[in-house]
């Protein structure tokens, strides 16, 4: 899979997770990787599921879903490129918390969780920024489910 | 000077149902000198006005270059826009404006621009997209980003198509799981999150929703690295006289209906999360 | 409009006030002045100087007003009261614009109501520069208003200079008096047997031909000094305005307004008091079959919860809230607004207020609040 | 201009049925429902706007329910009450309850705070003629309300207003401010400030037009507290210059003294005075 | 074997207030006539004790909507008695116009849009103003009158704020009070008009040897002041009013029943006895009228009330017109006093009769003790014994029919029901 490498860098390097680490951190981190083409329809995993891997899009939409007695999977985020998914994987032992489904053909970069924490715990510089980085995506996300939650639109509230 | 209290009489020659609650009235203004005379700027609004109910400010959602036809985008909401909802085309209403600040529109040349609008918050925004299909090679990339409550809520979204077609990228959301809705589902700002910006420093922002999703519009953008200077949000108080001499819309230093209701970001950031300002 | 005062001095003896009265009636003046009335000094249409207020002053502390006999037979021996004349130049309800239904169709208006001109008498300095406030605001903005306007622009201002303060005055801290300096046309000083009499505008001179008047003596001009120069020694209320927009704007999130807002009512006396308070509201007048519509202005105020009402909720919708925008407003975001502080110094709001919530105190708290807090942080970096 | 369509804003064309309005009443003095009967000049067009189904008062014709609008008057204070106003509430669309009875339980209310036991005792002397509660209640206690017009008694335009608005599907626009304004609009003299006559203004809900301070007296609350009435300020305020609780608990405790503010600053002063008598017992 | 019937009314219609009507018959014997008056109580007089004695006019107007003045009245006399108070003749005739403003709207109001109808098989005023349009609408415009100088005076038409025990909390502006005069010279002939209109309407045959009592006063139509006096000769003072009159409670009414002591009699009050009393004292406008249509006393025909209330409102706008027209500034508005021990009592007539009030205070100006009786506990039991007299002659198989006769004769009574259950508990708790 080496032939590999030199895309997943690239891929690598466009997405928010792991732009602007040295060239030496991507090296680590690609050794750490594999691209993953997802068809559209193609479930990515399922809630509940254990997972090692965490996934970057590269390029695609992902549909992350949970499951409601009587409803269904209910949609709750689309994740599109440079979004990371299935950062449970990053932290625990990876037990998924939605199930993520290609809405489109997608490509992801798929990291070993396993890998990239064994990463950090031998260069903690780079698992500082990583767990920063993860931090960071895990407020945004945060944030969007406030606003969700707020429910801005709601008939009789702001008239916008 | 004209007495700005004066009301002018203006038809309704087009009804158009919108999302659910929501339409688009045409007006026409029925005094040919006025309806000549009437002008207005991206981003302004008028006072509409119903006999016995009292006026709304509404904000003009048409092409400011077609003449004689106002077109404003109206959500039932109180008294007054619950009766504009029961008048049909030929009936009339009285009018006052155009009042107010305006979309910049004349900054954008040559930059990228970036509508983010919620719900009914692109009628005001709809005038610069009229004037982006127009004037499309003045302009870099142009991109609408709409969010709404669930996809019934996608004003315009018969547009987006020709929109698209003409060059302004359209992406759209919904704020909620919808069923068989196979589109984006989150809040807008996950939508500017990902928008590719190659030149951010040359990307121009404009904003109508919630105050508290234009809040949040403004800081992914600046986190995206486009300057305070470059985003633009248009606020909403209730506006009741339109001309700065009844203090009802004051927002901090700003009558938001003679100052405003367009801002740039960095004059109103301060301000904007005081609550109860 | 009014000139700049010349620097001729005249005297006329007490009586000459009634002839001062009777040539304004006669060129077709409305002579508003003060009056008593309900225990209080007011301001209201009078047919001679018998209708003035004589030898009598009033008392006024945070919250308390009451009209004492003097022991002279002063008729300007008092201040200001619970009336401003922004009552007359900008009436508590007007109609801005009408709507008839005639045959079926509506047809808009915007009604001129005939209004004799007013000729203001007893208009103290704090009341001028507040008619210059609110020319500010109606007439010097993009849009100017045309009833303001009308009634403003007709009207004829005779000063008279304050000779006493009430413990309530602060105009000396906004620089806007004791002393009439311009703005009027005729400006008086009362003395124990007459009245100084400036000429302040071309219509005042033309006006003061019709007048019998003298020159003053030096000991007459002596008299008016000493007893303006009473009212100035008087004043010992402040308002420290170095810094206070910013201190205000600064300070938003202070918890002084929750303090204030446990004593504040929510009232709106303050703003119904002000001489410069302007805010206002449209409703719907209807007449019995919904032919006619009046759409009639009345006075509002920010102190109310619904007048900050959006769709989505209500803006302000806490009385600390509401307290912080008015005091800021006033003394803060004025200046962005209209260039100048809203506030005049005459202490109206101070007296009026039914708990005596007094604005130079509360400025006062949040100044020494916040030097406390710069202190505090001053502390810390040092350590 | 064309006239077609103009008259669809202020009248209800496309509405051919009129709405079907009743009134009722339970415990009160009738003057709220009078008030319709003062429009005198309006009391015709109106009855040609609206259908009057159920108003014992004004006709003998008294029709059954569905009604569209309801209006109540009077505050619960029977078992039997207690169960009609449910009946009222299935048989209307919208109710609307018209005075300080109905909306905050009127003067009678006064007995909710009453000696308990001296209360239970004369009633139970002639048990077989009387029932009635122990309380006086609002109707919002009973039924949800859709609309609650203030007042002791309310102001007849505001009742025309409340009428013809719902008559048009519109939400009735009724002024929420303090008495204060009125007096300032009025040009009245402020009583407490000029007189110190203790007055509930500042607290109390426009509508009657600020009428006592014009009549040189203060306001003792017809209109109810006012939205986000601070009662404890006044309180505090009248207290510290000197007005006993002798004063300020009867001023509050009048035709509204069961409104939730007023109750909670009238109880608060007593339970003051209470643990103050107490305090001097102990000395 | 005879037929058991009862006849039930509900609810009756065209009254102030809540009542109902039970009638028991065995074939066409009448075995029980009750008006019944289930108006839940409000117990007034139980927290007018310890009340401040300048709370009582504006705590007894809450009695009844339609005739606030009448109870503001009797209070304010009752307690200045109390206090030793006597009022100038310029509050009192200012009080006097204040009346004739209640009796204006509330004769406008029963004359048009209650009792009228009766005369024409409508259910109403409105309906009935289909017919008569003119007549209708004169009637509103007379009645806006009598509220129109009620807002003046008084402040409000209904719960008017500007009466005190000692006069007035403020002198009225005489300005505002002159606007009324031309109105009231227009009410005066339209007021003449209405009697003339009502005096021909079709009366049934139907008289009563009735005990009538009211207000005597030798110089006045009486108001606020006078002995009560009885067509059976009697002259009491008001302060013997309770040796003469006592209530009783009954078991079908929340309203009590108030009878004379000597023989448990009833008695009829209201605007029939005041006229048949007073007709010598009628303005000179109302006695031409009366003069005018034959209206003889004494009437003895309940029904025909509504003539003396026709005589009674022409009355009340000729003494207005002349208070009107004879404004002084009213100075002082209110009388000083100085609270002590005592106990007054005044009756005064409201528009639908006697009303009588009785006052215990103490020296700290609080009410200890409060008796009021209202005039429909007075007519209560007379109402029924006419029923009873009345109900043979219009019985038919048709219990709708019947009910509807009854109803009439009861509103002729403009009984005020709110008014006759102001305080159930007069009785055994407080004395026992």
């Amino acid at each position: 899979m080496i032939h590999q490498q030199p895309n997943i860098l690239k891929m690598l390097s466009e997405s928010r997770f792991t732009e602007n680490l040295n060239n030496q951190q991507l090296q680590s981190l690609c050794r750490a990787s594999r691209v993953h083409s997802l068809p559209a329809g193609t479930i990515l995993f399922q809630e509940g599921e254990l997972e090692d891997e965490v996934f970057v899009i590269s390029s695609g939409h992902v549909r992350l879903s949970m499951s409601v007695p009587g409803r269904g999977n209910v949609v709750l985020l689309t994740s599109g490129p440079g979004d990371l998914v299935g950062w449970s994987g990053l932290i625990s032992d990876g037990r998924m918390t939605a199930t993520a489904v290609a809405a489109d053909d997608c490509v992801l970069v798929a990291l070993s969780g396993k890998r990239v924490r064994e990463l950090c715990e031998t260069d903690p510089q780079l698992g500082y920024v990583l767990m920063i980085r993860l931090a960071r995506v895990l407020s945004q996300r945060i944030l969007a489910t406030r606003l969700q939650l707020l429910d801005l639109f709601r008939p009789g509230g702001d008239s916008r | 000077m004209s007495n700005p209290w004066q009301l002018s009489s203006a038809r309704i020659v087009e009804k158009t149902a919108e999302t659910p609650g929501v339409a688009t009235y045409v007006l026409q203004l029925t005094d040919d000198s006025l309806r000549r005379r009437f002008q207005f700027r991206p981003g302004q609004f008028n006072m509409l006005y119903v006999p016995g109910l009292g006026e709304a400010a509404i904000s003009i959602s048409g092409n400011p270059i077609q003449e004689g036809l106002i077109p404003h985008t109206i959500r039932e909401a109180g008294n007054v826009t619950h009766a504009i909802s029961s008048l049909s085309t030929g009936d009339t209403l009285g009018l006052r404006g155009p009042f107010g600040s305006s979309w910049p529109t004349e900054l954008c040349e040559d930059r990228d621009v970036i509508l983010v609008a919620g719900g009914i918050g692109l009628a005001p925004l709809r005038p610069v997209i009229f004037d982006m299909l127009s004037n499309r090679d003045r302009y870099r990339r142009c991109t609408v980003l709409m969010g709404a409550r669930d996809p019934s809520g996608l004003l315009y979204e018969s547009d987006y198509e020709d929109w698209k077609r003409r060059g302004v990228d359209v992406l759209v959301t919904s704020d909620r799981p919808a069923d068989g809705w196979h589109g984006n589902v989150g809040v807008v700002t996950t939508l500017l999150d990902r928008l590719p910006l190659p030149d951010p420093a040359s990307a121009l922002l404009m904003t109508c929703g919630p105050e508290v999703m234009m809040w949040y519009t403004a800081q992914t953008a600046v986190a995206r690295g486009i300057a305070e200077e470059s985003i633009y949000v248009s606020l909403e108080r209730n506006m009741n006289c339109a001309i700065g001499l009844c203090g009802h819309c004051q927002f901090g230093p700003h009558f938001l209906c003679k100052d405003g209701p367009v801002f740039r970001f960095d004059k109103v950031a301060s301000i904007l999360r005081i609550s109860d300002l | 409009m009014n000139q700049p005062a010349t620097s001729d001095v005249w005297y006329f003896p007490k009586d000459g006030l009634t002839e001062l009265i009777r040539v304004l009636q006669e060129d077709g003046f409305d002579v508003i002045g003060p009056t008593v009335d309900q225990g209080a000094i007011v301001y209201a249409s009078i047919q001679s100087a018998e209708d003035l207020p004589k030898g009598l002053t009033d008392i006024q502390e945070a919250g308390s007003y009451r009209l004492e006999k003097r022991n002279d037979e002063s008729l300007f021996g008092y201040v200001v009261g619970p009336h401003s004349w922004k009552k007359f130049l900008f009436p508590p309800i007007s109609v801005v614009a009408a709507a008839d239904r005639i045959e079926g169709h509506w047809e808009f208006s915007t009604p001129e109501e005939p209004q004799r001109p007013f000729a203001f008498l007893g208009v103290r300095a704090c009341e001028l520069a507040a008619i210059r406030v609110q020319d500010q605001v109606f007439l010097k903005g993009p849009y100017v208003d045309p009833i303001y306007q009308r009634r403003r622009e007709s009207a004829f201002l005779i000063a008279v200079n304050c000779t006493q303060a009430a413990s309530t005055c602060f105009c000396t801290s906004m620089k806007t008096g004791p002393r009439c300096q311009s703005g009027y046309d005729l400006g008086l000083t009362e003395l124990k047997d007459g009245f100084l009499l400036e000429i302040g505008s071309e219509r005042g001179q033309q006006l003061s031909r019709s007048l019998s008047l003298r020159p003053t003596t030096a000991a007459e001009m002596a008299e008016g000094d000493l007893r303006r120069q009473q009212a100035a020694d008087q004043i010992h209320r402040t308002l420290e305005t170095d810094g206070l927009p910013n201190l205000l704007k600064q300070n938003l999130r202070s918890s002084h307004w929750d303090d204030v807002g446990r004593r504040c009512l929510s009232c709106t006396n303050c703003t119904m008091v002000c001489p410069t308070c302007f805010c206002s509201s449209v409703t719907e007048v209807a007449d019995l079959n919904g032919d006619h519509i009046n759409r009639e202005r009345r006075w509002d105020s920010c102190f109310n919860p619904e007048f900050s009402y959006m769709h989505s909720g209500i803006a302000r919708d806490s009385i600390p809230s509401r307290y912080r925008q008015w005091m800021t407003h006033k003394l803060s975001s004025w200046h962005d607004q209209f260039g100048t502080s809203g506030c005049v110094g005459c202490g109206r709001c101070i007296t009026w207020c039914p708990t005596g919530i007094d604005l130079t105190v509360e400025v006062l708290a949040i100044r020494e609040a916040a030097a406390t807090v710069e202190s505090v942080d001053r502390g810390t970096n040092h350590e | 201009m064309s006239g077609k369509g103009d008259t669809s804003m202020a009248s209800n064309a496309g509405r051919p049925k009129k709405p079907r309005v009743a009134v009722f009443k339970f415990a009160s003095c009738d003057g709220c429902q009078l008030s319709l009967l003062d429009c005198e000049d309006e009391l015709l067009s109106v009855a040609s706007a609206i259908e009057i189904a159920y108003f014992p008062e004004a006709s003998s014709d008294m029709r059954e329910g569905p009604y569209d609008v309801s209006l109540v008057e009077g505050s619960i204070t029977t078992p039997h009450d207690v169960e009609r106003i449910q009946f009222v509430r299935q048989q209307s669309a919208v109710v609307v309850t018209i005075g300080a009875c109905a909306t905050a339980g009127g003067i009678q209310s006064l007995r909710n705070w009453g000696n308990h036991e001296e209360f239970l005792k004369c009633v139970y002397a002639s048990p077989e003629y009387i029932s009635s509660l122990a309380t006086s209640t609002p109707i919002s206690a009973h039924i949800p309300v859709d609309f609650e017009l203030r007042g002791c008694p309310i102001n007849r335009h505001q009742l025309l207003e409340v009428i013809i608005a719902l008559a048009a599907g519109r939400k009735p626009r009724i002024p929420n401010h303090s008495v204060c304004l009125d007096c300032k609009i009025r040009g009245t003299v402020c009583v407490e400030v000029a007189q110190g006559i203790p007055c509930l203004g500042p607290v109390t809900h426009s509508g009657c037009g600020a009428i006592c301070p014009d009549f040189n007296r203060g306001c003792y609350g017809c209109f109810g507290p006012v939205m986000q009435a601070n009662c404890d300020g006044l309180v505090d305020h009248y207290q510290s210059v000197g007005h006993t609780s002798e004063v300020l608990l009867p001023l509050l405790r009048n035709f509204n003294a069961a409104a939730p503010q007023f109750a909670a600053v009238s109880d608060r002063l007593s339970s003051a005075d209470a643990r103050e008598s107490e305090g001097s017992q102990h000395v | 074997m005879s037929e058991e019937r009862t006849i039930r009314v509900e609810a009756l219609s065209r009254v102030e207030g809540e009542g109902g009507l039970y009638v028991r018959m065995a074939g066409r014997v009448i075995e029980d006539v009750k008006l019944t008056i289930y108006e839940p109580p409000r117990f007034f007089e139980a927290f007018l004790r310890g009340r401040s004695l300048e709370d009582v006019p504006d705590i007894t107007a809450r009695i009844c909507g339609i005739c606030p003045v009448a109870y503001q009245m009797s209070a304010v006399h009752a307690l200045e008695q109390a206090l030793n108070v006597r009022v100038t003749a310029d509050i009192r005739r200012l009080r006097r116009l204040l009346y004739c403003g209640e009796w204006i709207e509330s004769h406008g109001l029963h004359m048009h849009l209650l009792q009228a109808p009766d005369f024409f098989g409508a259910a109403s005023g409105i309906e009935l103003a289909e017919k008569f349009p003119q007549e209708i609408q004169r009637g509103l415009q007379l009645k806006k009158l009598g509220n129109d100088l009620l807002e003046i005076l008084g402040g409000r038409a209904i719960h008017p704020i500007n009466v005190a025990v000692g006069g007035f909390y403020r002198a009225p502006r005489i300005d505002d009070l002159q606007l009324l005069i031309p109105k009231f010279e227009w009410g005066l002939q339209a007021a003449i008009d209405a009697t003339r209109w009502v005096a021909g309407f079709p009366f049934p045959d139907f008289s009563r040897s009735y005990e009538m009592v009211s207000l005597l006063h030798p110089d006045e139509y009486p108001m606020n002041e006078g002995v009560v006096a009885s067509t059976a000769g009697q002259r009491i003072p008001v302060e013997d009013y309770e040796k003469e009159f006592a209530e009783h409670h009954v078991a079908h009414s929340t309203a009590l029943h108030s009878l004379r002591t000597s023989n448990d009699a009833c008695y009829h009050v209201g605007p029939l006895a005041r006229v048949n009393l007073n007709r010598d004292r009628l303005s000179e406008s109302a006695r031409k009228v009366a003069d005018e249509i034959r209206f003889a006393i004494p009437c003895l025909n309940p029904f025909k009330a509504i003539i003396a209330r026709g005589l009674e409102l022409v009355h009340a706008f000729e003494e207005g017109l002349e208070i009107l027209k004879s404004l002084k500034i009213l100075k002082p508005a209110r009388m000083s006093y100085a609270y002590q021990d005592g106990e007054g009592c005044a009756a005064t007539e409201a528009p639908r009769g006697l009303i009588y009030h009785r006052y215990q205070v103490d020296s700290k100006g609080k009410v200890g003790l409060a008796k009021i009786v209202p005039p429909t506990s007075q007519n209560q039991r007379q109402i029924e014994e006419d029923l009873r007299e009345w109900l043979p002659r219009i019985l038919t198989d048709d219990d709708a029919h019947t009910a509807d006769e009854c109803e009439r004769l009861i509103r002729s009574y403009d009984p005020c029901i709110s008014c006759s259950t102001h305080f159930l508990k007069l009785t055994v708790d407080r004395h026992s």
